[in-house]
């Protein structure tokens, strides 16, 4: 119980870190923290297969690909230097609609009967052994038999999610590619570019 | 038996799409057509006489649309009468014309414009039922409308036909309404059953019903105040005016009301209402009469006062005086226009009664047929019309309506006034037909050319003259059939067809019938005399012109403008409608339902104009909308509960 | 005093709001990801507490499913970023505004 | 075979296209003999056994069902007549095109007409805009094609409402397979669900009719149509809303028709008078028949809403009757403007000296629209108001009066303005109607009379069978 309340204090407190940093490599940071503290909440809910991916998959995968991103966005000419806000006070609608949200959120959740017991009521055996709730044993039976049309589909949307990528970075100066130059030239006479140019 | 109702009834049909489609290879040989098959249609009603002439009659049911909407054809004693009118009367019609359009190149349309009108007024009267009734009412008014348009690249003529047709119209609308109620508590059209179901209708719509019947009579028999279209319908040619607008379509007014006597009879309110407007028509079209100086103008006038004589007489219940006058006037009238009908087409249709004169030595044949029918009309003893006339004048006394009477003998001594006025003003004195319009004080008015449609060549004028001369006879001898009161032909004939009238209160009658015609005698003689002085004396003759020119001069206003019914009705009805029509055509539907459409779709577009200003690309802005629109998702179903 | 599944959905609510709000209100697109990360991770959360109350391994296998979508997220919206800043040499998203109708 | 009758029609339209330009009058006679064929098949095949194919499945039935009987049918025959009529009188700039259109309107038409399924109608009933709308754009006589923008605005806002109406009367039915079912057959939907179905089919009907205050595309779109396709709008396209109203809402939605009863008969009141004195103030000879059409259909709205057999079959007749003469009056008319190159009256005149035949089909048409007894508009009149009184209407049946006069006020004006009178010396004054034209014109004459003469097939088709729910409906209390 006190586990709980300190993972979910460091849970908070590395989010808001995240959120609220101007540079984004602290929020890189504060979004490994999170992740961690996630990770052994999720232990303590018997999701240990989950744990685990949540450490080398997030931890290690996607903020990997933040840090290059920011290491490679650092190396040109002072890309993070904020121009002026056109949306000055967009903080008090949204942390107005997200408290409002969030008010009806908590009422609908302590008004109604989320599950027969309580997380931890059904003993399932120590984290960790084999063929228990949670276990990779048990989470790779199912998903390679009854979740395996998903677990299919998945593979496709990575799949697209790579050509995507190499689709966007690939092209590395679009004046090369013949019909982007082309569609350049002719927006620049007619209209506006889709994406303004920096001043 | 039914194969020859139904010839006579499609024979006149047949002739009129046969001449209609072959129309100019028939050339003249249409008009020989068109009267042979009429005559073979009163052969057809002759042969039907001894089955037909009683309360009964032969009938043929032909076609049935709805349970209750069935069509038949019977010809029972009133419509075997008004047959033989139709097709005997119509027939001679038809040889007349055959002269009086011969140099006409439009002649195969126009008979079978008179075939067609023949076929529906045989319609008309041999339906036996209500709505058959209307189909032919409304045919005649086609026939009417076509026939009075006749030349129709004259606009007075295109104008009168149009008036014809839309007042004629608001008749049919009258009867309609009569249908629905009708058909609503008897549950069927036929005269048979709702005569059975008459005693069960409630009073309110007995009265709305004969209303409504009487409202078609009136606007097909001209009666005040929707008169007004039969002087104009003088436009066409004359013997469309001495078929249609003389012996037979304007008194169907009185055919329908002689047939629903079985209805009138117990609606003493309605009949009350007819006999007055009959009178108001009889003393109005008397008193217009004398105003006129167009020859068929002023038989037009007393036609319409003739029929209001016959209204007024089956008005009352006294349903054998009327339709009597119905049978003699379709003789004498018919007589009096084929002769007028003479002297026009010699005259080249000058019809200006102004421009005539001393016509007596020209036309010797004209003159004898103008004034037998004059002298029919104004119900000169032994003549066919004093009987007719007698018989409505004194049953109006019968029925206890004394008022009436008197305005039926004030009216026959007009009638004697304008008649010998006519005859004085054509046939003698000096020929006027060289003298200056100015000198007439005739107001100039524009000839319509319509010379081109003829050609020169000439009629033989026998065939116009026999006609009229077949005519003489019936216009003598038509009155006798009546002679005797009761035990007469004439009312054997009827019997007991038209039942008698709730209101036979049997009023004491102050004078005896003799002694009414004689009080008539002498009023029509007064008439006779102050014509005689007014325009036949020896000094009037002379110096007509001047006097014909004063008396044009010094018309009183309100006989000139027809007592204003035209005005008014233009006035209150027909600009009204028109500006209504206007405004909406032009104004509401444009300027405002159509704004009020354009408005939203400016709305619309207004609306866009602002979301416009939401679609700001900057993803922030889409995000805090999600956002909001997640805080509406999430407190609906977080008070409304989750969704089962 | 046990901790409720209720405890746990609370938690992942006030992340997945905190996610929320520096999604709105940041204009750096690297940082309004990885809230978007934390939105996920947010509802991994609750999934897996609801997972692990109704003994049911459903939930785990849609977290897993959620991890996949979020790492192909991820890739493309920091490509979309690289994308972007190779254009415009400026990652602002006030300045990214070529969607404005 | 009823499937023959909407798909041969659509495909040998779009195949025209595939015919050398110049061949204009090879797919006209095309045109014209797919036109009659069709008619005959229909004249010849009354109660056809349905044909029905499997649609869809979920989330609600529905059936490729059409179904040759009813007042359909006759709607049917109709359409397929007033086609072939005003195709063989196209003489228009693009012919080929015009008629490929024409072709694909006369499938479509008839799709809506003979679909038994409601899904099936509603797809119909969108696809016969599309026909319309294109010459709308395309054979514009003015340079904007806002005239086409309206219609389909207007009926598209129609269609939507129609095919959300559909949709949840198929999720609440289960089955849109419902137009002709046998009565008694389908559950009854709770009062708050059908009140909301029928407004979105009232709505769309109504639009399409048209009704007052919907009315405002129609002068425009018939104004701006060639005269053989507005003959064959006006002629049967308005008839849609109708045909609905009789063949979907009587037998399906009764309680909602009982209870919309006095707001239907007040609007269609309100177009009777309406659009009979708006007619009386046009000069364009089309604007005067476009707002008699409005004054004429809403008196087939006042039947429909007075719930009574006689006048139901009075509406069949009228229905069809108006078909006919709107469809000849719009010929003729184009006949007119053909001649003369216009169609304002304040410029014609005088045309029946040199055009007699043209004169004297324009007679009849013309008097069978101002309801001249013995003529198929008179049937249909005095059905539809022989109805009314018995059903307890009145004062509506003596309101409903009136504009019969001012119809024959109308149409006379129209008439005499175009063919009598002196003849006008600055028009074209061409030839009179040649043999083929009259011969395109026969056909509707012929048929005007032969309805006005007996009415009875007609009436016994829709009267009593499509009636018949809503006839005998007795509203119960329900909670307000």
């Amino acid at each position: 119980m006190t586990a709980f309340y300190v993972l979910a204090i460091l849970l908070i407190a590395s989010a808001v870190f995240t959120v609220t940093q101007k540079s984004p490599v602290y929020s890189v940071v504060g979004l490994l923290t999170n992740f961690l503290v996630l990770a052994a909440l999720y232990f303590t809910l018997n999701a240990e297969f989950l744990g685990i991916i949540q450490i080398v998959v997030y931890s290690g995968a996607i903020l990997m690909l933040f840090v290059f991103v920011i290491a490679l966005l650092s190396s040109g000419i002072g890309p993070f230097s904020e121009g002026p806000n056109r949306l000055p006070r967009v903080a008090i609608p949204a942390v107005l609609a997200t408290l409002v949200a969030f008010g009806f959120l908590a009422f609908g959740v302590l008004h109604t009967p989320l599950a027969p017991t309580t997380p931890h009521a059904a003993s399932l055996g120590p984290v960790g052994t084999a063929n228990v709730f949670g276990s990779v044993a048990d989470f790779g039976v199912a998903l390679f038999t009854v979740q395996l049309l998903p677990f299919e589909v998945t593979a496709f949307i990575l799949m697209v999610a790579v050509i995507g990528v190499v689709l966007l970075a690939g092209d590395a100066s679009p004046q090369k590619t013949r019909g982007s130059h082309e569609k350049s030239a002719l927006k620049s006479a007619g209209r506006e570019p889709i994406v303004k140019a920096g001043r | 038996m039914n194969a020859l109702l139904l010839a006579l009834w499609l024979l006149p049909l047949a002739g009129a799409l046969i001449m209609w489609a072959l129309g100019p290879q028939l050339k003249r040989g249409a008009g020989p057509l068109g009267a042979a098959i009429v005559f073979a249609s009163l052969a057809c009603a002759a042969f039907l006489f001894p089955n037909a002439s009683n309360s009964t009659g032969v009938s043929e049911t032909l076609i049935t649309w709805i349970p209750g909407y069935t069509f038949g054809l019977r010809l029972d004693a009133l419509s075997l009468l008004w047959t033989l009118i139709i097709t005997g009367v119509g027939g001679l019609i038809h040889v007349y014309s055959i002269g009086y359009m011969w140099s006409d190149r439009a002649m195969a349309r126009f008979f079978a414009y008179l075939n067609f009108f023949v076929f529906a007024m045989l319609t008309l009267v041999l339906s036996d039922n209500v709505v058959g009734l209307l189909v032919g009412w409304g045919l005649v008014g086609l026939a009417s409308y076509f026939l009075i348009g006749f030349w129709f690249y004259k606009p007075t003529a295109v104008a009168a036909a149009r008036k014809a047709f839309v007042i004629n119209v608001v008749g049919d609308v009258g009867i309609m309404f009569a249908i629905f109620a009708l058909f609503a508590f008897t549950g069927s059209i036929s005269y048979v059953d709702i005569f059975a179901k008459a005693g069960t209708l409630p009073v309110g719509v007995l009265i709305a019903i004969c209303m409504g019947l009487f409202i078609g009579a009136a606007a097909k028999s001209a009666q005040v105040p929707l008169h007004t279209w039969l002087p104009d319908a003088m436009e066409g040619p004359t013997p469309v005016s001495a078929l249609i607008h003389a012996a037979t379509m304007v008194t169907a007014g009185v055919y329908l009301i002689a047939r629903f006597a079985p209805l009138y009879n117990l609606s003493p309110t309605a009949q009350e209402i007819v006999a007055l407007i009959g009178g108001i028509t009889m003393l109005t079209g008397a008193v217009l009469g004398v105003a006129q100086w167009d020859i068929k103008r002023i038989l037009a006038y007393s036609t319409m006062s003739q029929i209001g004589y016959m209204i007024m007489g089956v008005g009352v219940g006294a349903y054998q005086a009327g339709v009597l006058h119905f049978f003699t006037h379709a003789f004498f009238k018919a007589q009096l226009f084929l002769g007028a009908g003479i002297i026009i087409h010699a005259l080249n249709d000058e019809q200006d009664v102004r421009k005539m004169g001393g016509l007596y030595r020209r036309m010797p044949f004209a003159f004898w047929a103008m004034l037998l029918g004059t002298l029919a009309i104004i119900g000169f003893p032994f003549f066919s019309g004093s009987y007719s006339k007698d018989a409505v004048i004194y049953g109006t006394l019968e029925h206890g309506h004394g008022l009436l009477y008197l305005a039926g003998v004030l009216t026959a001594g007009i009638t004697a006034f304008y008649m010998f006025r006519m005859i004085f003003v054509v046939f003698f004195g000096p020929d006027r037909s060289e003298v200056p319009d100015d000198a007439l004080a005739i107001p100039p008015a524009p000839h319509a050319a319509h010379a081109e449609d003829h050609d020169a060549s000439h009629a033989p004028a026998w065939l116009m003259n026999v006609p009229v001369a077949i005519l003489m006879v019936p216009t003598v001898a038509a009155g006798w059939l009546s002679i005797g009161g009761n035990a007469s032909p004439w009312y054997q004939y009827f019997g007991t067809m038209f039942g008698t009238s709730e209101n036979v209160a049997a009023p004491p009658l102050p004078i005896p019938e003799l002694a009414s015609q004689f009080i008539v005698y002498a009023i029509v003689t007064v008439g006779v005399i102050i014509a005689y002085l007014r325009y036949g004396t020896p000094e009037a003759l002379r110096d007509s012109v001047a006097r014909l020119r004063a008396e044009g001069l010094r018309m009183p206003v309100a006989l000139r403008r027809a007592f204003w019914f035209d005005d008014v009705i233009a006035l209150a009805i027909v600009r009204p409608a028109q500006a209504l029509g206007s405004f909406i055509g032009r104004v509401i539907d444009p300027h405002v339902i159509d704004a009020g459409v354009r408005d939203v779709a400016w709305f619309a577009g207004a609306l866009g104009f602002f979301a416009r200003a939401l679609q700001n690309g900057l993803v922030r802005t889409y995000a805090l909308t999600l956002a909001i629109g997640a805080a509406c998702f999430i407190a609906y179903f977080a008070v409304m509960g989750a969704p089962r | 005093m046990t901790v409720e599944l209720t405890n746990y959905v609370m938690l992942s609510a006030v992340m997945f709001f905190i996610g929320v709000v520096g999604v709105i209100v940041r204009r750096n697109p690297l940082i309004v990801l990885m809230a978007i990360e934390l939105m996920f991770n947010a509802a991994n959360l609750a999934l897996v507490a609801f997972s692990r109350a109704w003994v049911n391994n459903a939930g785990h296998i849609f977290v897993f499913l959620v991890v996949t979508v979020a790492a192909a997220e991820a890739a493309i919206g920091l490509a979309i970023v690289v994308a972007v800043f190779r254009r415009a040499k400026n990652v602002d998203l006030d300045e990214v505004a070529g969607m404005h109708g | 075979m009823i499937w023959a009758l909407v798909i041969v029609p659509i495909l040998a339209g779009l195949a025209l296209y595939a015919v050398p330009r110049s061949a204009e009058v090879a797919a006209k006679w095309i045109a014209v003999a797919i036109s009659f064929a069709a008619f005959l098949v229909v004249a010849f095949g009354y109660g056809t056994p349905d044909e029905s194919v499997r649609w869809l499945q979920r989330p609600f039935a529905a059936n490729f069902h059409v179904g040759l009987n009813g007042i359909g049918y006759w709607i049917v025959l109709l359409l397929t007549l007033t086609t072939g009529c005003a195709l063989m009188v196209t003489r228009l700039p693009r012919g080929r095109d015009f008629i490929a259109q024409m072709l694909v309107l006369l499938g479509a038409m008839t799709g809506v007409f003979v679909a038994r399924d409601l899904m099936l109608f509603a797809l119909f009933w969108d696809l016969m805009l599309i026909p319309v709308f294109i010459v709308l754009v395309a054979w514009s006589p003015t340079k904007t094609s806002a005239t086409a923008w309206k219609y389909l605005i207007y009926n598209l806002t129609g269609g939507l409402a129609l095919l959300l109406a559909t949709a949840a009367f198929g999720i609440v039915q289960g089955t849109t397979d419902v137009i002709g079912a046998a009565p008694g057959t389908l559950a009854t939907i709770s009062d708050a669900w059908s009140f909301w179905i029928f407004a979105g089919f009232a709505l769309a009907f109504l639009i399409k009719t048209p009704v007052f205050p919907f009315h405002t595309w129609a002068p425009d779109t018939y104004a701006d149509l060639p005269a053989p396709m507005a003959a064959v709008v006006s002629a049967v396209q308005s008839k849609a809303g109708l045909y609905g109203f009789i063949a979907i809402g009587a037998p399906l939605l009764a309680g909602p028709m009982h209870l919309a009863a006095t707001l239907m008969v007040a609007l269609g009141l309100i177009s009777l008078v309406y659009g009979a004195l708006a007619a009386l103030a046009q000069d364009d000879a089309k604007r005067i028949v476009a707002y008699s059409s409005l004054s004429h259909l809403g008196l087939i709205v006042l039947a429909i809403f007075s719930f009574n057999p006689i006048a139901y079959g009075g509406a069949a007749v009228y229905i069809v009757a108006h078909g006919l003469f709107s469809a000849g009056l719009f010929m003729t008319i184009g006949e007119v403007e053909l001649r003369e190159d216009t169609r304002l009256l304040s410029r014609l005149g005088g045309l029946a000296a040199r055009n007699p035949r043209l004169a004297g089909g324009f007679t009849i048409v013309a008097l069978a629209a101002l309801g001249l007894p013995g003529l198929c508009g008179f049937a249909g009149e005095i059905l539809i108001l022989t109805g009314l009184y018995q059903a307890g209407l009145v004062w509506q049946t003596i309101v409903a009066l009136v504009p019969i006069v001012v119809a024959a006020a109308y149409m006379l004006r129209l008439f005499q303005g175009a063919m009598q009178g002196p003849e006008v010396d600055d028009l074209p004054q061409r030839e009179d109607l040649s043999v083929l034209e009259f011969a395109a014109l026969a056909p509707i004459v012929i048929a005007i009379v032969l309805l006005g003469i007996d009415p009875g097939p007609v009436t016994a088709s829709a009267g009593r069978g499509a009636s018949h729910a809503v006839v005998t409906y007795v509203p119960t209390v329900t909670r307000r």
